[in-house]
């Protein structure tokens, strides 16, 4: 199978969901900066995204997998809003938004 | 007659209960109570040895059912032995008891009596009474008894009084420790005499004398082993363990002179007359079971010739009166052992009776010169016989008779004993040491029995001021001394002089001889196996040996402290290591006190006490704590906050090293905590898929 | 009469006492201490009425109350006595009472004290009582609650480490005996907790297995020994007994009273009650550990309190040492070590107690408790002069203690080793444990020259005697003990009965 | 489908790799924040292929119109002021976390593989009329029937996280 | 369609009142100041109760089996809605949330109760995400609710983390499941995991830790319970109170709900089988093994009693999950009957925690010193939560672990798990008594001696929680056989 034919196939997709989950769980646990990490969590999200997008298509052929996808791209709005409202107050709190930096709560 | 016996007990155990109870408020402090509660036991066992000396023989038992334990009968083979339990107590009133029951309560009333002179003034004296009474009551219990278990208490019980009244001046240290010293070295023979017990339990299913004494002839236990030896045996060294300790025999001999600082009446009560006599009782009582199992009976001997021996050397040397008399009530307590081991049954019992008469005179008479002058020191006595006539009197005749003079009651059995010792000796001539020993025994025994009475009533008094105040002593006090020295001829016993061949030409009274011969047959005791021959042989010669240093003794004694012909001090300077060895009781003291207590026993419990606090309880518990403590400073280098942080809460739990350790990873940081977590969902997915 | 529900009523009683007491206005600490008075009281009165009306002709058990209780489970609400319970209960009952006299110079948190002291005795009665194990363990395991705050509130110095210590082991102990109690539910058939039934089909706990940890156990010496473990905690057996010290030292001396007096009971009774007669196959294959364990306990104990500086403490190891004696008759499996293992734990009960109390007595005058205080000075000394009543009782009570003759101590001593030498198997841990006789004379001997001899040591030359509060209270101990001493019947044929049975069932194994 | 939109896919592929992992590994996390949006725009573009045209409209707007603006802002908001933090990778968890993420391609591969083959049982016409198929109708329909509750339970979810994201970010008066 | 809307009645309710107190929120501004919303929660929740009990007796699927409808279902509402209530009742004694935010706070804590409905409710997965993630949306908001407090937003912060991780992960392994079966619902699954015939692909494995990963954060079993100690703490305490109840207690009950429908067959008689090959027992067994251990171990070094109970209710987790190794009916009726324990326990327990702190302003051991002196009431119901959760009879908390350690038993192996549990409980009840220590028998520091008068509405609240706590101990065979109707139902 040449490159095109797999980009378009369901290992093509896979893959690339994979990677996306690897890099966003690796972001997740690497980054300082709380921000940097919610990037992670979108980079997890949207790799089960694709990977509902595609079974969709190649699987079923039917639309239960986008609309879940529909939904994880909602919540995960909410959730970034969420997010981001708590790093805001994190930031004001403490004037930085260093993960590490949340460490009151210990031992 | 066994229900009168019952009363014999109960009286003074009243008396004690009276007594402690409310004597203080009683007029006189209540010693009447006691004084009469004996006198009515005394009452009560004169019938019985009236009937004894009528009829030759007494014989009754009671018994009642004393705890009762239901079972089944076992299965064959099963380990389990559900078999009913019935121990029965009672009373087993025989010629021995008979005897000793009339011994024991005069020995008692009379002392009793004594006391109320003796003991006039002090504090605590309805407590003495109380005391000496439920002493009374418990040898009377023993004297009874058919079964040992409850002998065994009776004993325990004098045990008892016997650390009280050796305490009676507690606020004296030495006397403390002389009562601590008295009740645990005795007990260390109760202990085995009661593995004994337990031994002839196992063996005959019963603590009853005759019940075991049938037991015997019918060959039970004799093929039954205990621990890996034969049972009889094993039971046989029990008693005999039993009575090492109560009789003061080596080696647990140590207990007894610290005993004289007890008040004197209880020196003449206890420790002379009754309560050490006890252990010998044992033996006359038991004395089926050892002859049963053989090997016994030459240890027995051996020991009571030691002891015999040893003792009378260390008497030699004391100078405090009651000392002289615990050594030689040790040594005298020697040849009833001797007496036992050797076979000599009736010669050994009748040497209890004769002994407890006389000792107890001894020690009246001494407390009666104490009483006096106010010392206990010979060394400060001196020329007291004409101050103190009857005193004076009373004890010669016990010293004569405790010499072992003719005509005196001494004598009589003392010679008995020393003679079936030789033919003992002659029938196995590698033993032929013991009979050896008892004569150069009795030749000290006269020695130094005389060396008191020289020094005491004879000669200059050594210290004016207490010579100056002595005087004799209230009739309280000499009426019982009276008493006891007229039981000390050799004619109350047997023949008006003990010597045997002139006796029977004389005047025949041979009550005593018929009562043992008697209860021998009743009990099954073999006695002495020699020939007759040389029975006959060993007694004749024996009388003549033991006439010859008792006579030496008592020469050499007036030579040396009389006549002052030989001078003790060059002796002494002399012989000084020996000296020095006697002076310091060949140094058994020092040996159970110094090393086995204090630097083997008391460091063990201290150790073992550490051990519980430190390590069962720390290793087990708290030391994981420590384990945790340790692992914390290894890892303080890289986390000084968390260190310090646990450092107050030094928690002691088995578990807190887990917890600390799991601390650890509660960072507060959120990302180490993901890293965690998939660490283990690694694990997980590892595991799920594997 | 015999419908009333006499053995509720003797547990709840003081239930319901404990919630009367808490009603009670504060500030009114003698209207507190007689309420305790009636409510322990009362089940005295009930356990005087029990004794004459027990059967002892019989080992069935008497008294029965069964209701079911939870039908799932087949739990059932199930008293009743037999004749190795009776003496507990009546332990129970007389001891309690007795210690609401000796608790009279509480002055913190009275309200709170009896309240608690009153919780403690329902749960007590119910161990005893109790012939559902279900039922029982409630009863065990509540015992703990007021017994800590007992212990941590009312205690001395180190009362906060001693209470939790004592809590924690015992609690390690009662969930496995908790595991075995499952594990007996649902491995027998049909399920049942009911004791009586479990031992009458014991059978059925034999020839199966259990994997633990990959390996294969026979069930019942599983069961066997979760229960021991959870059991001898209790008594406690070596090496569990470290809790031991640390509550009897630090508790007040009323519950010293208890703990000795009752609680270490427990512990036999429960393996007299469960491990006997349930698994005796696993008991008969447990046997010599049993008899080592007892003979460790009769010798370490003696040890200990040897070397001991605290006069509670010393007490506290000589129960060590004492309960060894039962573990040693319960062993030995002859009728006479048995019967005296029990009459031991009674006795035990009673001169334990007695000596817990004097030494209360002392501490109350003079607030320390050393023989040797721990600068090497001397703690007592020649008291006897000063306080005789006192002086005599103790000596009744230590004399009653190292098992003198006459008084009752000796009486289960003498019959443990008799029973115990009538086994061959045994006869030489007799022997070694006979070492422990003479121990216990030495520390107890050389504790009372220490304490009470000699001269007088002249700081307690100002301390009084015992008041009538305290003689009354020990009175009716000391009495115990010499009657059981002299004619031990009135107790020894209680429990003969039940005993003989418990043997002979054992027997047939 | 023609080679053209094969390279098309292939590219917006590349492109949301390729941008994934400059956001996973750019010490500068604005250059992050913004490549994120590229990787959002290829996946909009994946979406497209796979036959959700909705869902890469969804995605457009949602995500590169919302979310990373939002992002963007909060990082202005809070990085701007103080610049010293803009290189935030290097802190200790890199290890780890490079072997963790490393660690869980195995499984990953091994499971995505199996699956990729499980999955193309598919008949290709059906996959290809889904594909072309507009979705709009669908979803809208799907929403109002099947998916009617999720449709207003998500509803409930929203209120809350508006709810709470005003309070948390509302000063206190 | 409407016979749905009949069964979603009680979420209706909710979701009624949860908008009406929106708009009266907005047209009234001044409710806010008095008590009003939280009144008006417990008023919700009474009235869901109600919609719950009139609605019994449906079962079934419904929205197109979105949802399904069983006894357990009813169960968990009537628990959600008691804890939400009590959450409410507690928060009207609080100090701690701010009386501005009262109307936020309520607002926020139906919707998380709407939401753990739905989780429960699921039988399809998209339903279970999005009750999952509302619940914990929401919770993000809740534990930084304390907006000018660092450990408050830090808590926020941490959960958000963690949450949108596993979350993350879930949904990828739900995304797994679905192209591996092509079904997203419950039953549908189910049919394509029969049909492998005991063997099933490396995939679906891998997927189905992916999936618990969410499940164990929101139950906080180990390996993904490290965000709960931080959360209780910096929360708080009327929040942490409702956190370690009902978001716990949804965790379990979709979990429940997901074991049983999707990876067990259902036999006659109510007995549920695993699917052949689903070997879920021995994982499970290690899961609830760390999880006790490491929970108790780690509560013993505690000092602060907030955290000391985070640690606890982890352990209470190891223990529920005990009940899944066995997985019969019984099992499942005892951890049913285990939750009802140990919700009013471990509610009582934080209430008075909360009670402290808003007295002392902190929850350190220190703060509780002389407590029980000062509020008698107060100190013996702290006790008996404590033993209770401790597992000591006579109390509630000891039936429970009698019913989960009793059916591993029965099940004759993981007996090592049962002993490990019974030790647990040992350790527990050492740093249990911490806290019982410092508020019996320590003495107040002597500036506050003074007797604490607590108001007769957390008197009652206490009782009312303590009471069933010591009844449940002692006659709890009605609420087991209502736990066995509703499992088999």
């Amino acid at each position: 199978m040449n490159l095109l034919d797999f980009s378009n196939s369901i290992e093509g997709y896979l893959l690339v969901s994979s990677i996306l989950l690897t890099l966003g769980i690796f972001s997740v646990l690497t980054r300082k900066n709380a921000i940097g990490i919610l990037l992670g969590v979108e980079l997890i999200l949207n790799a089960a995204g694709i990977n509902f997008v595609a079974f969709s298509k190649f699987h079923s052929a039917a639309i239960d997998g986008q609309m879940v996808t529909l939904f994880i791209i909602l919540i995960a709005a909410a959730e970034a809003a969420v997010a981001l409202a708590i790093i805001l107050r994190f930031y004001r709190l403490k004037q930085t938004i260093d993960a590490d930096e949340a460490s009151l709560l210990r031992n | 007659m066994a229900q009168s016996c019952l009363w014999i007990v109960a009286l003074p155990l009243t008396a004690f209960v009276i007594q402690a109870l409310v004597g203080k408020r009683l007029p006189r402090q209540g010693d009447w109570v006691s004084v009469l509660a004996i006198l009515g036991s005394f009452a009560l066992a004169t019938p019985i040895f009236l009937k004894l000396l009528a009829t030759g023989a007494v014989h009754e038992t009671l018994q009642f059912n004393w705890m009762v334990m239901p079972g089944v009968d076992a299965v064959s083979n099963s380990p389990i032995l559900n078999k009913a339990v019935t121990l029965t107590v009672g009373v087993l009133v025989n010629n021995l008891t008979a005897i000793m029951l009339f011994m024991v309560t005069l020995c008692a009333s009379l002392i009793h009596i004594f006391s109320t002179g003796y003991m006039h003034g002090e504090s605590r004296y309805h407590l003495f009474f109380a005391y000496i009474s439920l002493f009374s009551a418990g040898m009377l219990g023993l004297v009874i008894s058919d079964n040992l278990l409850t002998l065994f208490m009776c004993w325990e019980v004098m045990g008892l009084c016997s650390y009280l009244l050796i305490g009676f001046y507690y606020q004296k240290l030495s006397a403390n420790n002389a009562s601590l010293k008295a009740f645990m070295t005795t007990r260390v023979g109760d202990v085995m005499f009661f593995l004994g017990i337990c031994g002839l339990y196992y063996v005959f299913g019963t603590s009853n004398l005759s019940q075991i004494y049938e037991g015997i002839k019918t060959g039970v236990g004799s093929d039954v082993t205990l621990l890996g030896i034969p049972a009889l045996a094993f039971i046989g060294f029990m008693l005999m363990m039993g009575t090492i300790g109560k009789s003061a025999q080596f080696p647990l001999q140590v207990w007894l002179p610290d005993a004289m600082e007890g008040p004197t009446p209880v020196s003449a009560l206890i420790h002379a007359a009754t309560m050490v006599a006890a252990g010998v009782f044992l033996l006359v009582r038991t004395y089926p079971v050892l002859e049963a199992a053989k090997v016994v009976l030459p240890v027995i001997a051996t020991v009571g010739a030691l002891t015999a021996f040893l003792a009378a050397c260390i008497a030699l040397v004391q100078v405090d009166i009651k000392k002289v008399l615990a050594y030689s009530t040790i040594s005298q307590l020697g040849f009833m052992v001797l007496g036992m081991g050797v076979g000599s049954f009736a010669p050994g019992f009748m040497h209890v009776i004769t002994h407890a008469c006389f000792k107890a005179c001894l020690f009246l008479a001494s407390g009666s010169v104490i009483h006096s002058v106010h010392t206990q020191d010979m060394r400060e006595m001196g020329g007291l016989r004409s101050k103190m006539p009857i005193t004076f009197l009373t004890m010669f005749i016990a010293t004569l008779a405790i010499a072992g003079v003719p005509g005196f009651s001494g004598f009589v059995s003392k010679d008995r004993i020393l003679g079936d010792a030789l033919a003992y000796g002659m029938t196995h001539p590698s033993q032929m040491w013991i009979p050896v020993l008892g004569f150069i025994t009795a030749g000290l025994t006269a020695f130094y029995m005389f060396r008191l009475i020289f020094m005491t009533f004879f000669g200059h008094a050594r210290d004016e001021h207490k010579h100056h105040h002595a005087h004799e002593s209230p009739i309280t006090m000499t009426f019982p001394l009276m008493v006891l020295a007229a039981l000390s001829f050799a004619i109350v016993f047997a023949g008006p002089t003990g010597i045997h061949s002139v006796d029977a030409n004389l005047l025949p009274i041979h009550w005593f001889d018929h009562a043992l011969d008697h209860v021998k047959t009743e009990m099954g005791v073999q006695g002495l196996h020699a020939s007759e021959e040389v029975e006959h042989h060993a007694h004749s010669l024996a009388m003549i040996v033991s006439l010859v240093v008792a006579g030496l003794g008592i020469f050499l004694s007036a030579l040396t402290y009389l006549k002052k012909v030989i001078s003790a001090a060059a002796f002494e300077k002399a012989l000084k290591p020996v000296h020095t060895l006697l002076w310091n009781k060949y140094y058994f003291d020092d040996l159970y006190i110094k090393v086995v207590i204090q630097k083997l026993f008391l460091p063990l419990t201290v150790l073992m006490a550490k051990f519980d606090d430190k390590v069962v309880d720390h290793i087990f518990v708290d030391g994981w704590a420590k384990v945790a403590m340790v692992l914390k400073s290894v890892i303080a280098k890289f986390d000084d906050v968390v260190v310090d942080k646990l450092a107050v809460d030094g928690s002691g739990t088995v578990v807190s090293a887990g917890g600390w350790v799991l601390r650890q990873f509660q960072t507060g940081k959120v990302q180490q905590y993901l890293i965690l977590t998939f660490i283990v969902f690694g694990m997980l997915l590892f595991y799920m898929t594997r | 009469m015999a419908q009333l529900p006499i053995l509720s009523l003797m547990t709840f009683i003081p239930l319901l006492g404990m919630f009367v007491i808490l009603a009670l206005p504060k500030g009114k600490p003698n209207m507190v201490r007689w309420a305790s008075v009636i409510f322990t009281g009362i089940p005295l009165l009930l356990g005087i009425w029990l004794y004459f009306n027990f059967d002892r002709t019989t080992a069935a058990v008497q008294f029965v109350e069964r209701v079911s209780w939870i039908k799932a489970f087949n739990i059932e609400y199930y008293m009743g006595i037999d004749g190795l319970s009776v003496p507990m209960v009546l332990l129970t009952v007389l001891l309690s009472f007795l210690c609401v006299f000796a608790s009279w110079g509480i002055e913190k948190g009275v309200k709170g004290y009896y309240a608690m002291f009153l919780f403690l005795e329902a749960g007590m009665m119910g161990v005893f009582c109790a012939l559902d194990f279900f039922l029982f363990f409630i009863f065990w395991e509540v015992m703990l609650l007021p017994m800590y705050f007992l212990i941590g509130i009312w205690g001395g110095k180190d009362k906060v480490y001693a209470a939790i210590k004592f809590f924690l082991y015992t609690l390690a102990g009662s969930v496995l005996m908790l595991l075995a109690m499952l594990a007996m539910y649902y491995y027998s058939e049909p399920h049942t907790f009911d004791l009586l039934a479990l031992a009458q089909n014991h059978t059925q706990f034999l020839n199966k297995t259990v994997t633990l940890f990959g390996a294969q156990y026979a069930l019942d010496k599983i069961l066997w020994i979760g229960l021991f473990i959870g059991f001898a905690i209790k008594v406690p057996i070596w090496p569990f007994h470290t809790w031991l010290p640390w509550a009897h030292v630090e508790a007040p001396t009323a519950v010293s009273v208890i703990l000795a007096g009752v609680l270490l009971k427990m512990g036999t009774y429960g393996l007299l009650r469960m491990n006997y007669p349930i698994f005796p196959e696993a008991t008969l294959w447990a046997s010599t550990a049993m008899m080592i364990l007892g003979v460790i306990n009769i010798i370490y104990g003696a040890f200990c309190a040897m070397a001991q500086k605290d006069l509670k403490k010393l007490v506290a190891y000589s129960s060590v040492s004492h309960m060894g004696y039962v573990i040693m008759g319960m062993a030995s499996f002859t009728t006479a070590g048995v019967n005296g293992a029990v009459m031991q734990m009674f006795n035990h009960g009673t001169s334990t107690a007695m000596l817990f109390l004097l030494v209360g007595v002392a501490y109350d005058r003079v607030h320390h408790r050393w023989i040797i205080k721990p600068d090497g000075s001397k703690g007592f000394g020649g008291i006897a002069s000063v306080v005789p009543v006192y002086t005599g009782m103790m000596a009744i009570a230590l004399f009653a203690s190292l098992g003198l003759p006459g008084l009752s101590g000796f009486i289960s001593e003498a019959l443990v080793f008799l029973g115990t030498f009538s086994n061959p198997k045994y006869q030489s841990y007799v022997v070694v444990g006979s070492l422990g006789i003479l121990l216990g004379a030495a520390y107890l001997l050389w504790m009372f020259m220490r304490v009470f001899l000699g001269p007088l040591n002249e700081e307690h030359k100002d301390m009084t005697d015992m008041n009538w509060r305290e003689k009354l209270t020990l009175l009716p101990l000391c009495v115990l003990v010499i009657v059981l001493g002299v004619y031990p019947m009135p107790v020894l044929n209680l429990m003969g009965p039940t005993l003989a049975k418990l043997l002979s069932a054992l027997g047939v194994a | 489908m023609t080679n053209g939109m094969k390279w098309i896919l292939l590219i917006a592929e590349l492109l949301t790799v390729g941008s994934a992992l400059i956001v996973a590994i750019n010490p500068n996390i604005l250059y992050s924040a913004v490549f994120l949006l590229f990787s959002f725009l290829g996946i909009a573009v994946m979406y497209l292929f796979a036959g959700a045209d909705f869902l890469a409209g969804v995605q457009v707007v949602v995500y590169v119109g919302g979310v990373t603006i939002l992002i963007l802002f909060a990082i202005m908001l809070t990085q701007w002021l103080y610049r010293l933090k803009l290189k935030d990778i290097g802190s200790k968890f890199v290890v780890p976390g490079v072997v963790l993420a490393l660690g869980l391609v195995p499984f990953l591969h091994r499971g995505l593989t199996q699956l990729g083959k499980m999955v193309q049982a598919a008949p290709p016409e059906k996959m290809a009329e889904f594909a072309a198929s507009p979705k709009t109708a669908m979803i809208g329909k799907a929403l109002l029937t099947n998916y009617v509750l999720p449709f207003e339970a998500v509803t409930i979810l929203l209120l809350g996280a508006l709810v709470g994201a005003v309070w948390l970010a509302r000063p206190k008066a | 369609m409407l016979v749905s809307l009949k069964a979603f009645a009680p979420e209706l309710t909710l979701v009624g009142f949860l908008s009406l107190l929106f708009l009266l929120d907005g047209f009234v501004p001044k409710l806010r100041e008095n008590r009003f919303p939280l009144i008006w929660v417990i008023v919700s929740c009474f009235a869901a109760g109600v919609a719950t009990a009139v609605g019994k007796g449906l079962s079934g699927d419904f929205f197109s089996g979105l949802v399904t409808e069983t006894g357990l279902v009813a169960f968990f509402r009537y628990f959600f809605f008691f804890a939400c209530g009590v959450t409410a009742y507690v928060t009207l004694g609080s100090k701690e949330i701010e009386e501005r935010g009262r109307s936020e706070f309520s607002l926020l804590i139906l919707c998380m109760t709407f939401g753990m409905s739905l989780m429960v409710l699921a039988n399809h997965f998209l339903m279970l995400y999005i009750g999952i993630e509302t619940v914990s949306i929401i919770s993000f908001v809740l534990a930084g609710f304390n907006r000018e407090s660092s450990r408050s937003n830090e808590a926020s912060f941490k959960y958000l983390v963690y949450g949108a991780v596993s979350s993350g992960l879930m949904i990828y392994g739900i995304s797994l499941v679905y192209g591996y079966t092509g079904a997203l619902s419950y039953p549908a699954i189910a049919e394509a995991l029969i049909k492998n015939n005991g063997t099933h692909p490396f995939v679906f494995y891998l997927a189905l830790v992916m999936i618990y990963a969410g499940f164990a954060y929101k139950i906080s079993s180990f390996p993904f319970h490290f965000w709960t100690p931080d959360v209780y703490e910096g929360s708080p305490t009327p929040v942490a109170t409702f956190f370690s109840v009902g978001p716990k207690a949804a965790g379990f009950g979709a979990l429940l709900h997901f074991v049983l429908t999707a990876l067990s067959q259902k036999q006659e008689g109510g007995v549920f089988t695993p699917i052949a090959g689903i070997q879920l027992a021995p994982v499970m067994a290690l899961i609830s093994a760390a999880t006790m251990v490491v929970g108790n171990l780690s509560a013993i070094a505690q000092t602060n009693v907030k955290r000391m109970l985070a640690f606890s209710s982890i352990a209470h987790v190891g223990y529920v999950l005990m009940g899944f190794v066995v997985m019969t009916p019984a099992a499942f009726s005892s951890i049913i009957f285990y939750l009802i324990a140990y919700c009013a326990m471990n509610l009582g327990a934080f209430w008075i925690v909360g009670i402290v702190t808003d007295e002392k302003k902190g929850s350190e051991l220190s703060d509780f010193k002389g407590m029980g002196w000062r509020t008698p009431v107060m100190g013996v119901c702290m006790a008996i939560f404590l033993f209770s959760l401790t597992g000591i009879p006579l109390f509630s908390g000891f039936i429970g672990k009698f019913l989960i350690f009793g059916n591993l038993i029965q099940s004759q192996s993981y007996l090592w798990l049962a002993l490990l549990g019974v030790l647990n409980s040992v350790v527990s009840l050492y740093y249990y008594t911490k806290i019982l220590r410092a508020m019996w028998l320590e003495k107040p520091e002597s500036s506050d001696s003074a007797e604490l008068r607590l108001p007769l509405s957390q008197l009652v609240g206490l009782l009312g929680l303590a009471l069933p706590t010591v009844i449940l101990g002692l006659f709890f065979s009605p609420v087991l056989e209502m736990a066995q109707r509703w499992i088999t139902q």
